[in-house]
């Protein structure tokens, strides 16, 4: 249904951004929206005000890569509150925000913008529909359980596996970086280790259980 | 005052060079400082977007960490938790933030807590070691480690995003000087830099090099026409973004001359008379070399 | 529960028992701000019966006392923030005569929750709500104090002798007739 | 008219009010009304749909006489609001206006309540301790004072001058006093004013001379009000008057002395230009100034700094009027009532560092270009930048340091309109292409949305969005040596760049500074925001609280010229109003002692804060002097032999009012 | 034959000061018995509960009561002497107000009992031994009258008539009071036989208090050395004379005691404690919540202080959450 709406595929990474998009119908049937959708954000990204919202854009503005979303972040707002929930979920613009907060300390309305993006990707990646090899949350992925694993993030093994799972050609593209981080000894092939990573496994496993009864 | 040393995961790899110059600058201006045991990734900003309850638990654990080793050594005083990775600094204070803010993410993450034995009051200060130089020690006391003036080096002061914003209290998070102030002391001048909290495209670059080198390219660029001959950072992943990928920018961009991308510490290091081994300066790709040796025959500070 | 609907209760809801408060607000502060609350329509929970005074100071604790012995569960005094007084001084009576009247009420077995002295300035419409809303709630916590129940109660003791004496009077008159 | 029932048993009549819906949309009033009517002592208990309109008044007028009641209980709104006109219709019926109970069921119950059932019970309660008080209530007599038939006007902006000169037309006395050396206020800094584009000084500056010369004005500028004391009727205010180091009476405004000044190049910012200009230590605001007096600068002067110059500027003066020795001095007045017209301040732009004022030297706060337009203003209505360059390209960010929560959160209501105009008066002078970026335009007002009308069709760029920040930091050729603007063009739903000359806040109006001290002064009350609070937002917007003084201009919340002088003209028949009256009427809510209960022990007299209670050596009793009781009642609550009384507030009355309140239990008990 | 009228006295709750009181009639005590016929006084004669039984009702034309009504026994008596006299008297403050057994209204029995019969340090009472109702003894079982929930005033069980205030009355208040009755005159109903005015009236020591009196902090008089012309509340002590009746020529204050307010409130106060309470802190200098927190704290017993005699018969009456 959504596609219907916006079209665009999203199963390619964006690197390879859609051409000129042929002729569509653009409308929006109140069926199609989700009318607690805002809600449902709202209070995930302690967003309480994000309702009081006045379409300022001071965050496109002062977003510093607002120009390579395919929403702004005030549309994504507007959308979001307005319950467009299928096009705000495959959006590029989540997966661009690089969490710099810089619209949420302008936001004249001190809506938390920053987090309002991070639970649409929570949303996005539950719900599983982010582009399958779209790479920041294939990122996001290894890199979670990389720390569920060793308690440590490490870099390396991090991006094999990520550039493995996007596109190889990336790895080609980084390797230049990785020899010279390497020749320096900024790139060491020992694995950093949480003592006790059992530990932050359990931890893990409390912390969700918890949500879910606070859920349920 | 003493601190207990939070590194994160970046500066244990990439950003070894800011681990040694900080130790060495830290045992320069004797400030005891000792590595918390058994630390975690903080959650990073990737993490967040997976599952929040986790994210900021992971953060709580270190929180609840440092305050045990400090109850553990009382002599230490009330913990103070130094964590120089801007999003390290960042993540661990949004969890001090919204977990005192917060009740049901609170009782998740205390929770999430209780099942290995720990505890989180709340007690402990996370800090950043611009807030520390600053604040703690204050600038005369820096001044009084300064052996080798930076004569007039120009520098561009790069804070990035996550330090001063938007958790941070020690500076404006719109027009930060603490690290202007700080350079001066040293003996460098910071040039006026609108885009100093600018961000430098932080994860994108790795992601979606379109957009992290554009990011990154601009702040070089502008840096070099404000005739700064250096950038100096506080945070591992700016100043491995800006650095690292200057051949790859200078291949995407037309006429573009690499810049030297220092850390802070580095250049206090510098200015302290420390060697370069200590500082990690051999780890760079581009090297300061040529900007210090333009200002050299610095007098020593006190003659 | 049943024992205090008899008294305390508001019929509308017979058997649940409703928290009431006697509320004293000055004329030119907190009575305004409450005004102000139902101009901006700012609803909170209809527990309050607000008595309109001049000051804060011609508040007497006898009335306070009054009000908990007919059976208020909780009394607010509502007055100029300090220092705005619209008679100068009249909120530092006030406060004064509070603080030791609440030494009083606690000796007698009246929780501080059920006493509370707010100021409340004019344009503080938004506080009326937030003061009265929260106030309620401490009250459902406390539950209902109901002072005349308690009198009755304890003057059950005295029923049987009375019952005996009019029965008594009764048979003397009788004998006189 | 009866002064009290026919015998001891009350005949009490109960009025319930509708409100439209306003109360019986919540409020089940019938109920109530029968309730009522089965309450002790009530004779007749109606409901009506408006009680306060004419039948509902007269409704109670027949019921007065018919049934013969001697009490009235009428529920309906807030007494604050109808108190005065049910006490006028009781008395029209020929009872003592005091048999008079108000019940509020609407601001304290339909309004705020949202559940009809528990709304009704409380609404019986209300109404119960009503009767049960009613029936306490005594005849009084209103009081009545005579008032001082003068007014005192604070401020001397556009309101302050519209309010002072209405008052003095109509022939009474007014005292003008003005903080700054000059009248005018803000609009005597303005060049055209919108929508109509005249010239501000042309329609002002007569208005500033008018009051200057009119016989029934006093002007103190460079003045302040510093005690205020008494009420309505009869304030006796003090005023200081700091030095100009001029002899007013002698200087005829000639100037020598500015130019015999030891400093030779003026050299020290000028106020009223916004610091665009400078000027010398002994200075004129501005060639209109009213009153035409120099004055000196005690921070640039260098005799009042040390003493040690040569007094070029005393030789200069011909009339000897200057005076190194002057002190500030004090005048004590009385005034029937008070108008204050304190105005606004504009937002301080340097509190947004990301639109660069005070670091980028091209980025000017309107109120400076307000000057650079102006004719007589730095560069003689030449619109320059800093380095005298003409700009080709100008943008007006609006909302700056409104709509924020950050900041301010309100709309400041002008700066639409005023950018509209600025504008169109900076294309005028530089044909520079002009952007407008703004967040919602709001142009209310005759005339307004006809001249943003103009403005779209003049070709100047409107951008909805809000400026994110204005950097020196250039991408392109273009931009290079320009302001560059980062803005979501939101209708197109991208984000631009766009390089400037010059950059223009467009900057809110905010309460002074000083706006709570001036209220704890003059005894009012401000909004949460800090403007001055009118007594009813819609009935009473020129009245406070305080009887006798009443508010005009921004001072009580951002508007436009028109407003406040529309606001000004209100206020000053208000003052009218009174003075004219001759009296005022008082509410007789005074307190007294009754002689022979009293044991003399003094307890109250150190109470009262307007020494009323005073100790009679001979009885060796305290007593009251009614015409200084302002009726608060602290005394009665503190007497502790119960002997000082409060009428409309007496102990018996009070507590019948809470007896009324639970005596249903006593039933249901 | 038409004999002398005839009257009773009788005590409940109390110190017994009372029946000191019309012994200090002295030698007036022979002109009162010249007046009236006394037909019941426990304390000084020999009468039985069963003669007063044996009475007509409304034989007696007075019975003046004193003390608190804290027992059955006491309740029976009091309703007893209603029924047969046609006035009744609340004589003293107990009878009146509650008096200093009503400050027992802030405890629970159990308190008291311990108290009275175990922790107090003059009792041995190894085997904590308590007064009991009814005790079986061989067979028989004898019982004592019981305590009631709370102390009482006199009104608050019977109707009375007067009230004579005082710890005690005055004997000159009783003389008058029994003339007055005598003569025929019969003030309004539930009046107090005393001036209606407080006691500053009549103290010796008014003129020296100041008309801008502000307190700075409270002394007690066991630990202050107190000037015996200047006013008491002007040397920071709590005189409860400017709420309290006259009547007793301030007694006390003459004899450079502060008033303890056992004559009760003028008729215009409910609630003789709160407005001495109101009066005292509305005089307070403090004007910050710490401070007069500060200034307060030197009255360590607000309810002793306040309410010494009239806790019973006070709006509140006793502790809300008392303990049986």
């Amino acid at each position: 249904m959504w596609k219907r709406m916006i079209g665009g595929d999203f199963s390619r990474p964006v690197q390879r951004i859609p051409g000129p998009k042929e002729i569509r119908r653009h409308i929006a049937f109140e069926s199609d929206l989700d009318a607690t959708f805002g809600e449902r954000i709202a209070r995930k990204a302690y967003g309480e005000k994000l309702f009081s919202c006045i379409q300022c854009g001071t965050c496109s503005g002062t977003c510093p890569v607002s120009h390579y979303m395919d929403y702004t972040p005030r549309k994504i707002i507007a959308m979001v509150r307005e319950g467009f929930r299928e096009e705000v979920l495959h959006c590029v613009s989540i997966w661009l925000c690089a969490s710099c907060y810089a619209c949420t300390v302008d936001c004249p309305r001190e809506i938390k913008i920053t987090d309002v993006m991070y639970a649409l990707k929570q949303e996005a990646m539950a719900q599983g529909v982010y582009p399958r090899r779209f790479a920041i949350p294939v990122l996001a992925r290894e890199f979670f359980r990389g720390v569920e694993r060793d308690g440590r993030s490490n870099e390396l093994p991090l991006m094999l596996r990520f550039f493995l799972k996007t596109n190889p050609l990336q790895m080609l593209r980084n390797a230049p970086v990785a020899w010279r981080l390497w020749r320096t000894g900024r790139l060491s092939l020992r694995q950093e280790r949480t003592r006790h990573r059992s530990s932050v496994r359990a931890l893990l496993r409390a912390a969700k259980a918890a949500e879910e009864e606070g859920a349920s | 005052m003493s601190y207990w040393y939070y590194p994160g995961c970046s500066l244990k790899s990439n950003g070894k060079p800011y681990e040694e110059s900080l130790l060495a600058v830290f045992r320069e201006l004797d400030v005891p400082m000792w590595e918390l045991e058994d630390w975690n990734c903080c959650g990073a900003t990737s993490y967040m977007s997976v599952d929040e309850a986790q994210a900021f638990s992971l953060a709580a654990r270190n929180l609840a960490l440092a305050e045990r080793a400090a109850r553990q050594a009382p002599e230490t005083g009330p913990p103070r938790l130094l964590a120089p990775c801007s999003a390290c600094f960042l993540v661990l204070t949004k969890t001090q933030r919204y977990v005192a803010q917060h009740g049901d993410l609170a009782r998740r993450v205390h929770a999430g807590l209780r099942a290995i034995d720990l505890e989180y009051q709340g007690v402990v200060q996370v800090r950043h070691p611009l807030d520390v130089f600053v604040n703690d020690m204050g600038l005369r006391r820096i001044a009084t480690a300064v052996k080798r003036r930076l004569n007039g080096l120009k520098v561009a002061c790069y804070y990035g995003c996550q330090v001063v914003r938007p958790f941070a209290t020690f500076d404006s998070a719109h027009d930060p000087t603490t690290m202007d102030r700080l350079v001066e002391v040293l003996g460098a001048k910071p040039v006026r830099w609108p885009l100093k909290t600018r961000c430098c495209g932080g994860a994108l670059t790795g992601t979606i090099p379109e957009v992290g080198l554009r990011l990154s390219e601009i702040l070089l660029r502008d840096a070099a026409q404000r005739e700064a001959e250096m950038i100096i950072t506080v945070c591992p992943l700016c100043q491995f973004n800006l650095e690292c990928y200057q051949r790859e920018i200078a291949r995407t961009f037309r006429d573009f001359t690499p810049l030297p991308v220092l850390y802070l510490t580095q250049l206090m290091g510098k200015a302290f008379g420390l060697s370069d081994a200590d500082l990690g300066m051999r780890r760079l790709f581009v090297s300061p070399e040529p900007a210090f040796a333009r200002h050299e025959g610095g007098q020593p500070a006190h003659a | 529960m049943s024992a205090h609907t008899q008294v305390g209760a508001v019929p509308a809801a017979v058997g649940t028992w409703e928290p009431r408060i006697v509320a004293f607000f000055c004329n030119w502060c907190t009575y305004t701000a409450a005004d102000l609350a139902g101009v901006s329509r700012m609803k909170h929970a209809p527990n309050v019966r607000i008595i309109r005074v001049m000051c804060s100071g011609r508040v007497d604790p006898q009335f306070v006392l009054e009000a908990f012995a007919k059976g208020a569960d909780g009394v607010l005094i509502g007055g100029c923030h300090l220092g705005d007084c619209h008679y100068v001084e009249g909120n530092y009576k006030a406060i004064r005569r509070v603080q030791m009247l609440r030494r009083i009420l606690r000796g007698m077995g009246i929780q501080d929750d059920r006493f509370r002295l707010e100021w409340i300035s004019a344009s503080e419409g938004e506080k009326v709500k937030r003061v009265i809303n929260d106030m309620v709630d401490k009250l459902r916590a406390l539950g209902p104090l109901g002072l005349p129940r308690r009198f009755q109660e304890w003057d059950r003791e005295l029923a049987p002798l009375e019952q005996a004496v009019e029965a008594e009077a009764k048979e003397a008159s009788a004998h006189a007739g | 008219m009866r002064d009290s029932g026919a015998n001891g048993t009350p005949r009490i009549g109960v009025f319930v009010c509708h409100c439209g819906t306003n109360i019986a949309g919540i409020v089940d009033v019938k109920a109530v009304a029968e309730y009522a009517a089965g309450l002790p002592g009530v004779v007749v208990s109606r409901e009506y749909k408006y009680m306060c309109s004419d039948p509902g008044q007269e409704l109670i007028q027949r019921d007065i006489r018919d049934h013969r009641l001697d009490r009235i209980i009428v529920a309906s709104c807030s007494p604050l609001l109808h108190e005065h006109t049910f006490r006028e219709a009781t008395a029209q019926g020929g009872l003592n206006p005091y048999f008079l109970q108000m019940v509020n069921l609407r601001e304290n119950v339909s309004w705020v309540n949202d559940e009809r059932g528990p709304a009704t019970e409380k609404s019986k309660d209300l109404v119960r301790a009503a009767v049960y008080r009613v029936a306490h209530h005594k005849a009084l007599q209103q009081r009545t004072v005579p008032i001082t038939a003068s007014v005192l006007v604070v401020g001397g902006g556009i309101a302050g001058i519209h309010a002072a000169l209405t008052l003095a037309n109509a022939g009474k006395k007014v005292y003008l006093v003005e903080r700054e050396p000059t009248i005018g206020g803000h609009m005597a800094m303005f060049d055209k004013t919108f929508p109509t584009l005249d010239c501000a000084a042309c329609i002002l500056t007569p208005k500033m001379s008018a009051v200057k010369n009119h016989p029934n004005i006093t002007l103190w500028t460079y003045s302040e009000v510093v005690g205020v004391d008494g009420f309505v009727g009869n304030f006796k205010i003090k005023v200081k008057q700091k030095p100009r180091y001029i002899k007013e009476d002698l200087c005829v405004g000639c100037l020598e002395c500015i130019a015999a000044c030891i400093h030779k190049e003026a050299r020290f910012p000028d106020g009223f230009n916004q610091g665009l200009s400078k000027r010398k230590p002994i200075y004129i605001p501005f060639p209109q100034a009213t009153p035409q007096l120099v004055l000196f600068d005690p921070e640039a002067c260098i005799q009042l700094k040390s003493g040690r110059c040569r007094q070029s500027c005393a030789e200069a003066c011909d009339r000897k009027a200057i005076d190194f020795r002057q002190i500030a001095e004090f005048e004590d007045i009385e005034v029937g009532s008070i108008i204050l017209a304190t105005g606004f301040q504009a937002f301080d732009a340097s509190r947004l560092p990301y639109y660069g004022y005070g670091r980028y030297p091209n980025v000017y706060t309107a109120l400076e270009v307000e000057r650079l337009v102006n004719a007589s203003g730095p560069t003689g209505g030449e619109v320059v930048l800093r380095d005298g360059r003409k700009p080709t390209a100008v943008g007006i960010i609006h909302c700056v340091g409104s709509r924020d929560e950050k900041t301010n959160g309100w709309c400041s209501r002008v700066c639409c309109m005023y950018s509209l105009k600025l504008a169109h008066l900076v294309r005028e002078h530089t044909d520079a292409t002009i952007y407008n970026f703004y967040i919602d335009m709001r142009t209310p007002g005759k005339g307004y949305e006809e001249f943003y009308d103009k403005l779209l069709t003049e070709g100047v760029h409107f951008i909805r969005g809000r400026v994110a920040e204005v950097t020196d930091w250039s991408r392109s050729p273009e931009e290079a040596g320009k302001l560059v603007v980062r803005v979501e063009d939101t209708l197109v739903g991208t984000v631009r760049r766009i390089p400037l000359d010059m950059v223009i806040l467009a900057v809110g109006l905010e309460p002074r500074a000083d706006s709570q001290e001036v209220r704890r002064l003059f005894n009012i009350s401000c909004s949460t925001e800090g403007f001055f609070l009118e007594r009813h937002p819609k009935l009473a917007p020129v009245n406070t609280f305080t009887d006798g003084i009443f508010i005009a201009g921004a001072c009580q919340g951002p508007r436009d010229i028109p407003d406040a002088v529309a606001q000004a003209g209100a206020a000053a028949a208000e003052a009218l109003a009174l003075i004219d009256a001759g009296h005022v009427e008082l509410e007789p809510n005074t307190a007294f002692i009754v002689e022979v209960e009293c044991s003399g022990c003094k307890s109250c007299i150190p109470l009262c804060p307007y020494s009323a209670i005073t100790f009679l050596a001979d009885k060796k009793k305290a007593a009251i002097n009614e015409a200084l009781c302002k009726g608060c009642g602290t005394c009665v609550a503190a007497c502790p032999s119960g002997s000082i009384r409060q009428n409309l507030f007496e102990d018996d009355e009070i507590f019948s009012e809470i007896e009324g309140l639970f005596a249903r239990d006593a039933v249901v008990a | 034959m038409p004999g002398k009228p005839t009257v009773a006295f009788y005590w409940c709750a109390s110190c017994g000061g009372c029946e000191e009181s019309v012994v200090d009639l002295a030698e007036g005590l022979l002109d009162f018995v010249g007046m009236v016929d006394i037909r019941f006084w426990p304390v000084a004669m020999d009468f039985k509960r069963s003669d007063v039984e044996a009475m007509p009702e409304g034989s007696l034309l007075a019975s003046l009561i004193n003390g608190a009504i804290r027992t059955s026994e006491q309740e029976e008596m009091a309703r007893l002497l209603r029924r047969k006299s046609q006035l009744v008297i609340a004589y003293g403050a107990c009878a009146q107000l509650g008096g200093i057994p009503g400050l027992g209204n802030q405890f629970g029995h159990d308190q008291i009992l311990r108290l009275a019969y175990e922790d107090c340090p003059s009792v041995q009472n190894p085997d904590k031994t308590r007064p009991q109702s009814h005790v079986q003894d061989n067979g028989r079982t004898v019982t004592l009258p019981h305590l009631h929930q709370v102390v009482r005033t006199l009104a608050q069980v019977v109707p009375v008539d007067y009230s004579l205030p005082g710890c005690p009355p005055t004997p000159e208040m009783l003389q008058q009071a029994i003339t007055r009755l005598l003569s025929g005159e019969r003030p309004a109903k539930g009046s107090v036989l005393a001036p209606d005015i407080a006691l500053c009236e009549q103290c010796p020591r008014k003129d020296s208090k100041p008309a801008d009196l502000r307190l700075e902090e409270f002394k007690r008089p066991h630990l202050t050395r107190l000037d015996p012309q200047k006013c008491l509340l002007a040397q920071g002590l709590v005189c409860m004379g400017p709420a309290t009746r006259g009547g007793c020529e301030a007694a006390c204050v003459r004899g450079n005691m502060p008033c303890s307010g056992c004559f009760g409130p003028t008729s215009r106060v409910k609630d003789q404690g709160a407005k001495m309470l109101s009066s005292l802190c509305s005089n307070i200098a403090a004007s910050t919540e710490p401070d007069i927190e500060r200034t307060l704290a030197t009255i360590p017993d607000p309810l002793g202080t306040f309410y010494r005699y009239s806790l019973a018969g006070s709006l509140l009456r006793a502790r809300a959450d008392r303990q049986r």
